[in-house]
């Protein structure tokens, strides 16, 4: 055996605070070792260079980098060995620099840690043996998870290349959040214009499926051979008669909380929720309607002209093959009412969020897109007012340690800006605007600007501060919301009467994304934001393989930054998926046969059912490991008892010999 | 002799060979723990400098007797970290790992291995600073017991 | 058919039955014979002297008249149905079992590694079985014979010096706070069901006062009882759950999980091999105790493991048949936090 | 004949520790007596019990490392060789230093250090019976060049080191059978010593140099007429209590001619195959070599092995020639009174009767020698014999 080993400055963030040259000539004296060598860039093409020209000219038949993780270059290093004509496994990498360099600042203690990590990984190499990955067909189809702008954008791109594609969407309508706001920033064009024709799109294209009102429920399967339970929710209306024709929703008799205008106003307990909806199919909420509820009513049956009401319809499933999973589930509105009682906690009928206030702005929302103070609605005898004085609170449940968001959901500072221009030109020139700030967050294209004209030509006036508390009160005998604050600028006190609040609530990672998040193995944060692989060199993958990421899911997201991303993440699906074959993972377990002492503890642990039964020629059974199936997770061997299980690239051996490497004295 | 010439190669004392130092060994899981230790190393957040990292594909690879292997070759103390339960990237492994990594840690006290030397948790790839606490956490603990003597196991 | 050579060349024989258990497991095991519905069956009799009990493999009606019970068949037949055990191999064999034994039994049909066709298993309701070892050693003389009454054990020895012991003081460690003194799996019972030892919450209190030892002390006892190993394998080889034998990993070089240096330690570690790899088909039987020549206190490691299976999950080994052992199977409720 | 008072035994034990490790059979708080290290003030446990385990473990050790290595750079092991000038420095007739020769010379090898380990203090065995200390001649044979055959450098050397002190048998067990191998309670052969108890101490006869040596102890006295009687009686009387196991007429010839008896097949299966019975024999020696290494740095060990352990004799092909429990079985007993016998014209087993009481099954050797030791009935068992039968579906040989 001939190792080589290359120790990595990586400039000075490994040699900084290891002895990059000393542990590399140390290596020397390790067994087997026969080269040695410091890079002070490993992975450049020059470094790259010199580990393929060493593993020529002295035969190395393996290699050890010491440099950084594992994570971020073991498939370089694979690749580079492989170039120079070595079996890419028979490498392992020394993580010196996450794991060493830079978490430690003593340079002679860092040191000899790296070069005890080095020598647990030369140790490792000796066990390496030399494997080649397995080949399995590819499913070419995609399922994208949500169907808001990002899905949207991903199905199109993918359907363009001729992929088949199907966008499972909970609600009944795609069009996710986007289908809510009035315009967008910075241009001001219209948010229907731009989104409603993709959705239409999506649901004209001959290669996308939509599949509304639907739930993924079960998923099972690898990369390129996904296999996934979808729920179709009973909506209590046969879809494929209902024309959307909106009879039943004029004729119900039972009024529902309108969840699209976030409670602005109501609905009906049979409903669709926007007129462009896509599909445009109407759904009962049962929890409101009056035949399930009383067992009295059927209007919708038979008002229908369609005959498509069907009161005894249940959920079905069904199950479908996928390829390659995006996840575009989009996001939530930050619920303030439960975390900022100083604000009222929702009890304040003129203090609303964010998305309310766009829906109020919306020509086809609650209002008709007159902008009124709610406290003055729906009441008999008199006109809603207009607000005179209208005061925007931004980071209402972003940067606030206290309501445990510390991260900037970084499109609120322009949607306000947006929504306080907008408010001039519902109201007039004359209405007071005061926006409460922190800081302005305002770096895509055209950003800056925008809010500068929002500051000077809409005349909007900015406070630095945070507004410590809001409540009701009568001012010259009119019912105001007093705005108390501090403008951090001028060092005092303010206070405001307004006649309408509106907080720029943050986004939260829709709810239910950590079920679902589990149901596909990828990791998610504290908050319920999907985990990329790496921010830079793997942006849109997760660590599962075949699952991506698009829009809100990942992080907040303003439309254009999601927009780009699920174009990116189709880009990558479709470099998945273009190949008829992939590659599975070599690392995997496999079974001594002759030492198999059929126990079958292997068959009752595998997630993944890959340990089988085989017959022998005796008539005894052993156990044996379905290649393709495996995952390479190593339960079985942790659990064979006799250790006749061995997990390629992972063995006993190696981890012993680490061991005992470490622990020799 | 030889087993002059192997410690030898390591001129200089490793804090673990110092006067009163410690060998801890940690085994992690490929997808969260470890991700999470490169975290806590991009974040810059400084550790103690005593544990070694083995990577495996998931606690379910790992068979609590390789703790044990470790106490007897002479380690001071054992720390195991995986997923989060309900996180594992192969959905099952941490949850057959919880069972045996419980009975070993109740039965490590009875081999005479005080309880802080020993321990298993869970740290997601996103939770950086929470490896951090755990690691410096962890290695005080063992490195106030000091170095195993007059040990039966 | 060769006469089974420990009857036929039997140094003591049985002579008439001594209790109603003793006639009617004799009775049940020449029907079994006689019927042909097994090979043959194992069940005790007497060794090179009267003091002596060991497993007794019976072939033919007459030989089941030198089937013994009494409180000295401590031994676990199940370890007889294990692979690679039974010879020949596919023989149809009928078993007795007590109350611990029949948990190996069940443990293992749980796990299909014995193949419940094939057996016929005669359960063996069990008073408590004493330690033969703790009366050997009130005597500087050799025992050579022992007569029970339910409450004394009365022992002879080569010189013919007798005394009288209270069975209640030679009980076996587990047999003291036994709960399942009645067989959880049998065919044929060969006595009405008794009344457990002990009832309620389980208890152990062999190892109460090594728990409470000092790390140190720990260390101390550990390293002297370990010291001793022999690794003669007879407790591996013995344990009727520890189904590997021929192929354990205690042998292996590769890979090696312990050493073959025979060193406290390194013993320690050979120990605790085996107590994982039975971890949840274990029940304290204590045929390890029993079969080791150099007496090693191996409750002192499977009875912890028992009781902190029970702590950890109310886990009791081998009480039913679809149950599933600890470590194949888990709760996503497990009560267990992270330490 | 000398004469040691039960009073003078610690002062005698303390003189003996002077100059060597003293080893006697101790009896544990658990009540097992093994034999172990003497330390000032420990009674000996002289009387009645066999030790649990034989002697054997103080000379052929249970695991013994017997030579370490190490990687090093080619320089370093350059420097540290000088192999050949060892070689030459060996006398053809001193195998000892011949081995030693061998081993320098494997240093020779660029790289590589080996150092053979070979400790071997003075001890004294004290309180063995007879029967282990003929054990101890029978090994000699094996280890000790016998007609040629192999000289073993670190039994020999711990071997030379030591005295044994034996002590009449006064209360053989009913598993004792020494004297049906032509031994008995009071045997000399092997041993150094011979105590036997008398009124009030021990009498004391030297049957070797080192016995002599031993027995220069001032305090000692000559035995008195009354004491020599006594202590004779008390031979008598034990190599009377012993019970005839078998005739050993024949024996050999018979397991020959029983290799392929089916009763080795109903005898062992109580057997539960671990190595109790080899591990607390006097006689058993097999051994096997292990390397224990990391980072190319380790040692050699030579631990007991058994018959059987399923891996003995298993070939680096798989194949075992003995592949199921009774081959296995068949090998113990075979030979202790056959193989053995032939290559070294004596026996193999010293009638301790350790193996049938420890036994966890009670497997009875003087039953398998009564019965397989003997022509027998079963020997021509008729091919459709089911026994025979079942052996064949198991082992996949013809019986």
């Amino acid at each position: 055996m001939r190792i080589g080993v290359f120790v990595c400055h990586c400039g000075t963030n490994i040699a900084g605070t290891v002895d990059s040259k000393g542990i590399a000539a140390r290596a020397a004296e390790l067994k087997d070792v026969v080269h040695t060598e410091d890079l002070v860039y490993t992975c450049s093409e020059p470094g790259q260079a010199a580990i393929q020209k060493a593993i020529k000219e002295k035969g190395l038949t393996r290699v050890v980098v010491a440099a950084c993780s594992p994570h971020m270059h073991e498939v370089t290093f694979r690749r580079t060995v492989e170039g120079a004509g070595l079996n890419p496994f028979l490498f392992e990498m020394a993580n010196i620099r996450e794991h060493c360099s830079w978490i430690h600042e003593d340079y002679g203690m860092a040191t000899e840690k790296a070069y005890e990590i080095l020598k647990m990984s030369v140790a490792k190499v000796r066990q390496l043996e030399a494997l080649v990955p397995n080949e399995v067909s590819v499913n070419k189809d995609v399922l994208i998870i949500g169907g808001g702008i990002s899905g949207i954008q991903a199905a199109l791109d993918l359907a363009d290349a001729g992929l088949k594609v199907t966008i499972v969407e909970r609600e009944t309508t795609i069009g996710g959040t986007m289908a809510r706001l009035d315009k967008t920033f910075p241009t001001l064009d219209c948010s229907a214009c731009i989104l409603t024709p993709r959705m239409v799109d999506a649901a004209q294209h001959e290669n996308i499926e939509i599949m509304a009102y639907c739930e993924v429920e079960k998923v099972q399967g690898y990369v390129g051979n996904f296999t996934v339970d979808i729920r179709k929710k009973a909506a209590m209306v046969d879809w494929t008669k209902c024309i959307g024709c909106e009879i039943c929703v004029q004729k119900c008799p039972a009024k529902a909380p309108d969840v699209f205008n976030v409670g602005l106003a109501d609905t009906k307990a049979i409903y669709i929720p926007f007129p462009q909806a896509v599909p445009k199919r109407a759904a009962i909420q049962v929890d409101h309607c009056r035949w399930f509820q009383q067992g009295k009513c059927k209007v919708c049956e038979r008002v229908c002209p369609a005959d498509a009401i069907d009161y005894e319809q249940k959920d079905e499933y069904v199950q479908k093959e996928f390829g390659a999973i995006v996840m575009a589930t989009g996001l939530d509105v930050f619920p303030w009412e439960d975390y900022y009682h100083e604000y009222g906690s929702g009890n304040i009928p003129d203090v609303i969020s964010g998305l309310q206030y766009e829906r109020m702005l919306n020509a086809s929302g609650p209002t008709q897109g007159h902008v009124l103070r709610p406290s003055t609605m729906n009441i008999k005898g008199t006109e809603p007012e207009e607000p005179k004085t209208v005061v925007f609170i931004q980071c209402v449940g972003s940067r606030d340690e206290s309501v445990g968001r510390p991260y900037c959901s970084s499109v609120c500072c322009m949607y306000t800006a947006k929504q306080a221009i907008l408010t001039k030109s519902h109201t007039g020139m004359d209405t007071e605007i005061f926006v409460f700030y922190i800081d302005i967050r305002a770096t895509g294209k055209g950003y800056e600007e925008f809010v500068k004209r929002a500051q000077t030509e809409f005349n909007v006036k900015y406070v630095r501060g945070r507004v410590s508390k809001l409540y009701e009160d009568t001012v010259d005998g009119g019912r105001k919301v007093i705005v108390r604050g501090v403008d951090t600028l001028l060092g005092k006190q303010v206070e405001v009467a307004a006649d309408l609040v509106v907080l720029a609530s943050g986004i939260t990672a829709a709810e239910g994304s950590v079920q679902l998040a589990q149901k596909l193995n990828i990791s998610y944060d504290e908050w319920g934001f999907y985990k990329e692989s790496h921010p830079k060199l793997r942006p849109v993958e997760t660590n599962t393989a075949g699952v991506f990421l698009a829009g809100a899911c990942q992080s907040p997201k303003d439309i254009p930054t999601a927009v780009a991303q699920a174009s990116g993440t189709a880009a990558k699906v479709l470099g998945l998926l273009l190949r008829d074959k992939l590659k599975t993972s070599p690392q995997i377990a496999i079974v001594d046969q002759n030492r198999c002492v059929s126990c079958w503890k292997c068959v009752e642990v595998c997630p993944f059912s890959a340990p089988q039964k085989e017959e022998q020629r005796d008539g005894t059974s052993k156990s044996k490991i379905i290649e393709t199936v495996c995952q390479g997770c190593g339960i079985c061997v942790a659990t064979c008892p006799v250790n006749c299980i061995t997990l390629k690239g992972f063995t006993t051996d190696a981890i012993i010999d680490q061991l005992e490497e470490l622990l020799l004295v | 002799m030889a087993q002059a010439t192997h410690t030898n190669q390591a001129a200089g004392t490793t804090p673990s060979d110092a006067e009163g130092g410690v060998k801890v060994v940690g085994i992690v899981c490929n997808w969260c723990s470890y991700a999470g230790a490169d975290g806590a190393g991009t974040a810059r957040l400084k550790q103690e400098y005593e544990l070694r990292l083995l990577r495996v594909p998931c606690t379910g690879r790992i068979d609590p007797l390789f703790a044990l292997k470790a106490f007897e070759k002479g380690a001071d103390g054992v720390l195991i970290s995986g997923c989060h339960p309900g996180d594992c990237h192969y959905s099952e492994g941490n949850y057959y790992a919880r069972r045996k990594f419980e009975l070993l840690d109740r039965m490590l006290p009875h081999l005479g291995i005080e309880p802080d030397r020993f321990k298993y948790t869970w740290v997601s790839a996103s939770e950086a600073a929470r490896w951090q606490k755990v690691v410096n956490e962890f290695v005080g603990q063992v490195k106030a017991l000091g170095p195993r003597e007059g040990r039966a196991l | 058919m060769a006469p089974d050579a420990s009857i036929a060349r039997a140094a003591v024989e049985a002579g008439a039955p001594t209790n109603p258990t003793e006639a009617k497991v004799r009775e049940l095991a020449k029907a079994a014979l006689s019927e042909g519905r097994v090979d043959y069956l194992i069940g005790w009799r007497h060794g090179y002297d009267r003091s002596q009990v060991i497993p007794g493999f019976v072939r033919t009606p007459e030989e089941a008249d030198q089937l013994v019970v009494n409180p000295l068949v401590h031994h676990n037949l199940v370890t007889f149905l294990k692979r690679n055990m039974p010879d020949p191999p596919n023989a149809r064999v009928g078993v007795c079992v007590k109350g611990c034994d029949s948990r190996t039994l069940v443990a293992l049909l749980q796990e299909e590694l014995v193949d419940k066709e094939r057996i016929y298993v005669i359960g063996v309701p069990c008073q408590g079985t004493i330690d033969r070892r703790t009366i050997e050693k009130a005597f500087s003389d050799e025992v050579v014979d022992l007569a029970f009454t339910p409450e004394t054990v009365t022992a002879t020895t080569r010189m013919g010096e007798t005394k009288e012991f209270q069975k209640a003081d030679l009980l076996r460690k587990q047999c003291s706070v036994c709960h399942y003194p009645n067989p959880r799996y049998a065919d044929d019972m060969a006595a009405e069901p008794v009344t457990p030892r002990a009832e309620g919450e389980l208890t152990w209190p062999a190892i109460e006062e090594f728990e409470a030892m000092a790390p140190a002390d720990k260390d101390a006892v550990l390293a002297e009882a370990f010291g001793k190993c022999i690794r003669c394998f007879a407790c591996i080889h013995v344990c009727p759950v520890c189904v590997c034998w021929d192929q354990c990993v205690c042998r292996s070089r590769r890979p090696a999980l312990v050493g073959q240096r025979v060193a406290p330690e390194e013993n320690l570690m050979f120990q605790m091999i085996h107590m994982f790899h039975v971890a949840g088909r274990c029940p304290s039987c204590g045929a390890c105790d029993q079969a080791c020549p150099i007496e090693i206190p191996l409750y002192l490691l499977h009875q912890k493991m028992n009781k902190e299976l029970y702590d950890m999950l109310g886990f009791e080994a081998g009480l039913e048949l679809d149950q599933k052992p600890v470590f194949q199977t888990f709760d996503v409720d497990d009560p267990l936090g992270e330490h | 004949m000398k004469f040691l008072a039960q009073e003078q035994l610690q002062a005698f034990l303390g003189h003996l520790a002077e100059e060597s490790r003293v080893v006697v059979p101790i009896k544990g708080d658990d009540g097992v007596v093994l034999f172990r290290p003497w330390t000032a003030g420990v009674e000996p446990e002289l009387d009645i019990l066999l030790a649990k385990q034989s002697a054997k473990e103080y000379v052929f050790r249970q695991s013994e490392t017997y030579l370490r290595y190490g990687y090093a750079m080619a320089g370093e092991a350059a420097a540290s060789t000088s192999g050949e000038d060892v070689h030459a420095a060996a006398p053809e007739d001193d195998p000892e230093a011949r081995a030693a020769a061998q081993d320098a010379a494997v240093t020779a090898h660029a790289g590589l250090k080996v150092e053979t380990v070979n400790d071997a203090p003075a001890q004294v065995i004290f309180g063995l019976r007879p029967c282990d200390a003929r054990g101890f001649v029978q090994m000699d044979n094996v280890f000790g060049g016998y007609g040629g055959f192999y000289f073993d450098p670190y039994y020999n050397a711990k071997r030379e080191a030591t005295t044994l002190v034996a002590v009449t048998c006064r209360d053989p067990r009913s598993t004792c059978f020494c004297t049906s191998l032509g031994g008995g309670p009071a045997d000399t052969e092997g041993a150094d010593v011979l105590l036997t108890q008398a009124e009030g101490g021990f009498t004391a006869e030297a049957s070797s140099d080192k016995g002599e040596k031993v027995l220069d102890f001032p305090e000692m006295g000559e035995a008195a007429q009354a004491q020599a009687l006594y202590a004779e009686t008390v031979k008598e009387q034990a190599a009377t209590r012993v019970e005839r196991a078998f005739e050993l007429e024949g024996v050999r010839e018979n397991l020959r001619a029983n290799i392929e008896d089916p009763g080795w097949h109903d005898l062992c299966m109580r057997c539960i195959s671990c190595g109790t019975c080899t591990y607390v024999c006097p006689n058993c020696y097999c051994f096997n070599i292990t390397d224990e290494m990391v980072e190319g740095t380790g040692e050699r060990l030579r631990t007991w092995d058994n018959c059987f352990n399923p891996s003995y004799t298993l070939e680096t092909s798989g194949h075992n020639p003995r592949v199921v429990k009774s081959n296995r079985f068949r090998n113990r007993f075979s030979h202790k009174f056959w193989y053995y016998p032939e290559k070294y014209d004596s026996l193999l087993c010293s009638g301790c009767g350790r193996c049938i009481r420890y036994c966890p099954t009670k497997i009875d050797l003087r039953e398998v020698i009564r019965t397989l030791g003997q022509p027998h009935p079963d020997q021509a068992a008729p091919a459709e014999d089911g026994e025979a039968a079942g052996v064949h579906a198991q082992t996949g040989e013809d019986l």
